[in-house]
């Protein structure tokens, strides 16, 4: 009998450092990531657990560290931008036009022609809605609602389709530019978009009939990762987690950009902070950026995209080639880029996660000598210490679906 | 003679079954990811080609797709994790940034996978787009069915040379 | 005895019939099944679903696929971790495919066969003494579906040392759940029977078949609707899918057989479709009348006076596929909820199990006890 | 608006306030090492001031540039929600005594913040509950956001053992 206990419970024929010998009955260590599917993106978790229960964790991000700081270092102003679409790769064209914006705070270019208003404020609103469609589908997902995941994702692919019309890149577009956009709106945009907006909200509707009125999606969401209006203020929280803990700030409202402050969109404030209050915050922004871009469509006016400012401009191609100052203006806006005069700026615009912030520091060439990227998601990744402690193994699902934390742009 | 023709035809029938029925380990790091979604989803459905059923656990898939850029510090996980797919194992690089390291030349980002694990097909784009992405399967699928991959080939090399160890010994 | 005669011996022997019903139903049904979820949950969100697989032109829907997963899983390497326990961990999937596969014995897939009537009416009033009868149940015993809940618990012990043998704490954390889980709803699970244990004053399946009779109106689920409710939900969390998929759980833990590959990892995989076909087969005999035709008796169809007279061969015919269309159905049902609802957390799983389906079932059992004691 | 802020804190801490700007409409005020902790603890509990919110901390390094008086200068947004106001705290640094105290405890949001400042440029916070590199890992020798550090000088944790035949 002794025998068959040795060999059946005590592992005896195994070299094992970890045996004691008896019942274990103090916590388990164990590491979640950096490649784990619940983990958006990659990232690395060291939980200590208790039973199902964590009792700490240990949060790393960094898995997707991609240097953006030191590779603007060493590009121009404009060769910036595809490494910009690269951070928050769901939104990418937020970030484009905050990059611009940064930009042309320092160059002192305030009057902005108001078609280029209108482009830059429809793109980043159909950004937003792939950056919510993907972060409400893929937490869905990972609660095991796989349909919901689908149908909204299809709906993302009606406007990646859009967008590579308009910018000939589904994903990475890098359509903004210094002073403008690259090129007008396709012919039919705000003819085609309409009819995506019109598809688009039958889905959310769909989506959101499956999921809210679900007995088993509410009860994970409800109460899970709550976080209180102070705290979430001190770490410094923004974008949607913010305004789901309760704090009315939106950077479209309260310190408007482009012509934000002529268009009319409510923003939706939740309560308690959970993962609930940050998942129907999300639904409603969708709305309300359908709203924003149907009255972009319906106010468009005509006009350039470009500022008409030679620092930012590229000379017209006839230009370029007939006339030698028209190359010479190439090709220094080439090789040498905009040049920027020295100063430092900060400049914020409401991302898909929060308040995405460039910070430039400008030497008078036409690289920057520092660029640094206030990302939101690694501000709210921050709190998810927090949150996690106390819960089970299974809310971290949720709670990391909810952070939306996107690895380009946490992890720069 | 005839045990070679046996082998032969039930390594045919072995490759036949694993080209239609690829359980991919997503190894999601990036941008990429977003397309990957794109593939799994309703207009291109990677399923059609019996890839659909994502296996977070390596001992239980067969394609590893490394969907986006890897850094210094990623590298060892990837490495680990390659180890622990069971053979026979299939590698796709996902994108232009696991295949080289793209527009990241830097301190922290690996000039492409192949720097780390052996790699069948590169599929190009940054990111690629999901057409690319099946193209890339079909690839693999032709690859496989013809024994042809880097594990395969490998374990081809080596039962050669045990052939001839064998022969050289008696 | 003649050649006939021992040709009918033979396959009344309960071995037959067992293996024949294993090889002819359940194992292509159940493998048919792997197909069917791909296609079905590519149908609900608006996929094609797997339909590449071809030999030469031959395309089957994508039939081939789950043939090429087959074939991979077998030629897929054999991996046993260094630090599990070998022993444990190579019994571990055979403990959880066995007792389904043994389980299915107590299900009556038909009705009586004499197999020199087939082709005569048989009167209904005088029943015949034939020489040879073949009970399409491999396995009747009174005590039939208590059998059939000692023998799924074992299925227990199957993701549990798989768990504990893999030397993975994931894996630990999943074999952990897997029991707890399924510790709480066998008893709900158990509870819910005992109405109809109480109304039809039997615990063998095919007494309880021929208990309800061939009116639909007198079937489990007219006779015991709750009892239906709470033994579909917790019998779906037995099978631990979705929206019970903790055990496996893949976004959070990835489960008890994170270490399993290949053709063990299979058998997991399989054992899980075979559940998927027992639990419909149990609900279909217990509450949906088994192998039952609506208003079909065995010498032909009675409906409002009227009767149409049809031979013992056809009747076995159609009663043997009425069974496996009600099989079949309830698969489809229970792969619909799978693609449907989100996964539950533990706590409410437990939640669920005992705050929930235990006091229901126990509600059930008193109110069919105090109705029966009335009537 | 911000100007107040400006005006307040040069007349509360006087030659503490080594230099204050706002141009680009942001505003910036440089503040001695020493005086850091009592000038963002004014800042963040008087009434009029309120900045309750972190926004960003970050690290300019210098080296290179035509003017340089200070090789690295610490850059401190911060925020108030109730008075919607923003400003800029700078503190310059010299190489060689790159010790800053710590701001996580005023601000919880400043704690990862400071660990990547420390991981890009190698300025230590004291006082830091978890001073440790965030985005790299350990065997990574330097601080890359620093300008004498190589582009891509790589400290490879994996590489393959075999090759191709």
């Amino acid at each position: 009998m002794s025998e068959l206990k040795t060999l059946i419970l005590g592992r005896k024929n195994v070299d094992d450092p970890d045996d004691t010998g008896g019942m274990p009955n103090d916590l388990m260590t164990v590491n979640m990531g950096p490649s784990h599917p619940a983990m958006h993106g990659t990232i690395r978790i060291e939980l200590t657990i208790d039973g199902e229960r964590v009792v700490e964790a240990d949060i790393n991000p960094g898995y997707l560290h991609r240097g953006f700081e030191k590779e603007s270092e060493a590009a121009t102003y404009t060769q910036v931008f595809p490494y910009t679409d690269r951070l928050n790769y769901v939104s990418p064209m937020i970030n484009n036009v905050g990059w611009a914006m940064a930009v042309e705070k320092l160059m002192g270019i305030d009057e902005l022609p108001p078609r280029l208003q209108y482009i830059r404020v429809m793109v980043s609103e159909i950004s937003r809605i792939t950056d919510h469609l993907t972060c409400v589908g893929a937490s869905a997902m990972e609660l095991g609602a796989f349909a919901p995941f689908l149908f909204l994702v299809k709906v993302r692919e009606w406007l990646y389709e859009l967008l590579e019309e308009l910018s000939g890149a589904r994903l990475t577009h890098s359509y903004v530019r210094v002073g403008g956009v690259a090129k007008d709106l396709s012919p039919k945009f705000c003819a085609k978009i309409t009819d995506i907006l019109d598809r688009m909200e039958p889905v959310l509707d769909e989506a959101k009939g499956l999921l809210n009125s679900n007995k088993i999606f509410y009860d994970r969401m409800a109460g899970v990762g709550s976080f209180t209006e102070d705290d979430a203020i001190a770490y410094g929280l923004s974008g949607p987690c913010l305004r789901a803990c309760g704090v009315d700030y939106d950077v479209r409202k309260d310190f408007p950009y482009l012509n934000y402050g002529d268009l009319e969109f409510d923003v939706p404030v939740g309560t308690s902070g959970d993962c609930l209050d940050r998942y129907l915050v999300r639904l409603e922004e969708m709305r309300q950026s359908s709203l924003i871009l149907r009255q972009c469509i319906a106010q468009i006016p005509e006009g350039p995209v470009m500022v008409d400012d030679p620092r930012c401009v590229m000379p017209e191609k006839g230009e370029t080639y007939n006339t030698i100052e028209g190359m010479i203006r190439h090709f220094k806006h080439i090789v040498d880029g905009i040049r920027v005069e020295p100063g430092e700026a900060y400049t914020f615009v409401e991302g898909g996660n929060g308040e995405l912030g460039f910070f430039i520091v400008a030497d008078g060439t036409g690289r920057p000598w520092k660029a640094y990227c206030r990302a939101p998601s690694f501000s709210n990744l921050q709190t998810v210490t927090k949150t996690i402690s106390g819960r089970l193994i299974s809310d971290i699902v949720p709670i990391f679906g909810m952070i939306n934390m996107i690895g380009g742009e946490c992890d720069k | 003679m005839g045990l070679e023709i046996t082998t032969t035809k039930l390594e045919d029938l072995a490759n036949w079954g694993r080209k239609f029925s690829f359980f991919t380990y997503p190894f999601i790091t990036a941008c990429c990811g977003m397309e990957f979604m794109s593939v799994a989803a309703p207009k291109y459905d990677i399923a059609r080609f019996g890839a659909e059923f994502p296996r977070f656990s390596p001992r239980q898939s067969d394609l590893m797709m490394v969907v986006g850029t890897i850094t210094e510090k990623q590298a060892p996980a990837l490495k680990r994790v390659y180890d622990q797919l069971a053979e026979p194992k299939y590698v796709i690089a996902f994108g232009v940034c696991a295949s080289t390291g793209g527009f990241y030349q830097n301190y922290s980002v690996v000039p492409g996978i192949d720097q780390i694990i052996p790699v069948d097909v590169y599929i190009p784009g940054c990111p690629p787009r999901p057409e690319q992405v099946l193209d890339g399967i079909i690839l693999l699928q032709k690859k496989v069915g013809e024994g042809r991959t880097v594990n395969q080939m490998r374990a081809r090399r080596e039962a050669m040379k045990d052939k001839q160890r064998q022969s050289e010994g008696v | 005895m003649t050649t006939t005669d021992w040709i009918f011996w033979v396959l009344d022997s309960a071995a037959v019939k067992w293996v024949a019903l294993i090889m002819i139903f359940v194992m292509p049904v159940s493998s048919l099944l792997t197909w069917a979820e791909r296609r079905q949950s590519a149908m609900m969100q608006d996929r094609l679903g797997p339909n590449r697989a071809n030999i030469g032109s031959i395309k089957l829907w994508g039939i081939l696929h789950f043939i090429a997963d087959a074939i991979k899983m077998i030629f897929k390497e054999d991996f046993i971790p260094e630090k599990a326990h070998k022993g444990l961990f190579i019994l571990a999937p055979i403990l959880s495919l066995a007792p389904v596969f043994i389980a299915f014995a107590v299900i009556p897939f038909g009705p009586t066969i004499y197999p020199h009537e087939l082709g005569s009416v048989i009167p209904l009033s005088n029943p015949i003494e034939a020489e040879h009868a073949i009970n399409l149940q491999v396995f009747n015993v009174e005590w039939g579906l208590l059998f059939y809940f000692a023998i799924l618990t074992l299925a227990n012990y199957g993701s549990v040392l798989a768990g504990w043998a893999s030397y993975n704490k994931w894996a630990l954390l999943g074999g952990l759940r897997a029991s707890s889980q399924m510790m709480s709803y066998e008893v709900a699970m158990g509870l819910s029977l005992m109405g109809c244990f109480l109304v039809m004053g039997t615990l063998e399946p095919d007494a309880m078949v021929q208990w309800q009779t061939s009116n639909p109106a007198h079937w489990g689920i007219v006779v015991q609707p709750l009892a239906f409710v709470l033994f579909f939900t917790s019998a779906i969390a037995e099978t631990k899918r979705a929206p019970f998929d903790l055990p496996e759980g893949e976004p959070e833990i990835i489960g008890y057989f994170v270490e399993y590959s290949g053709m063990r990892w299979g058998m997991f995989f399989l054992a899980e479709f075979i559940e998927i076909v027992f639990i419909a087969a149990v609900i279909a005999t217990v509450f949906l009348g088994g192998y039952q035709v609506p208003f079909l008796e065995a010498d032909g169809f009675h409906f409002a006076g009227t009767s149409l007279a049809i031979s013992h061969g056809f009747v076995v015919l159609m009663q043997v596929g009425a069974l496996a269309t009600k099989i079949l159905f309830l698969c489809f049902a229970q792969l619909a909820i799978r693609w449907t609802l989100p996964r539950f957390r533990p706590d409410q799983l437990m939640d669920l199990g005992w705050k929930r389906l235990l006091p229901l079932a126990l509600f059930n059992l008193m109110l069919t006890a105090l109705v029966m004691a009335v009537l | 608006m911000s100007k107040a802020v400006l005006d307040a804190l040069k007349s509360k801490f006087g030659d503490a306030i080594l230099e204050t700007s706002s141009k680009n409409t942001d505003e910036s005020v440089t503040v001695a090492v020493d005086k850091l902790i009592e000038v963002c603890t004014f800042l963040r509990d008087d009434e009029k001031m309120a900045f309750d919110s972190p926004v960003f901390l970050t690290c300019i390094d210098r080296l290179g540039l035509p003017v340089m008086e200070h090789r690295f200068e610490l850059a401190v947004q911060l925020r108030s929600f109730t008075k919607r106001h923003r400003i800029r705290v700078k503190v310059p640094m010299e190489e060689g005594k790159l010790k800053v105290p710590t701001l996580s405890g005023l601000w919880a949001g400043f704690n990862w913040l400071e660990r990547e400042t420390y991981d890009m440029y190698g300025v230590e916070f004291e006082g830091h509950p978890d001073l440790r590199r965030i985005y790299l890992y350990d065997e990574f020798k330097g601080h890359p956001l620093r300008k004498d550090f190589p582009k891509d000088l790589r400290f490879p944790l994996a590489r393959r053992e075999w090759a191709d035949e």
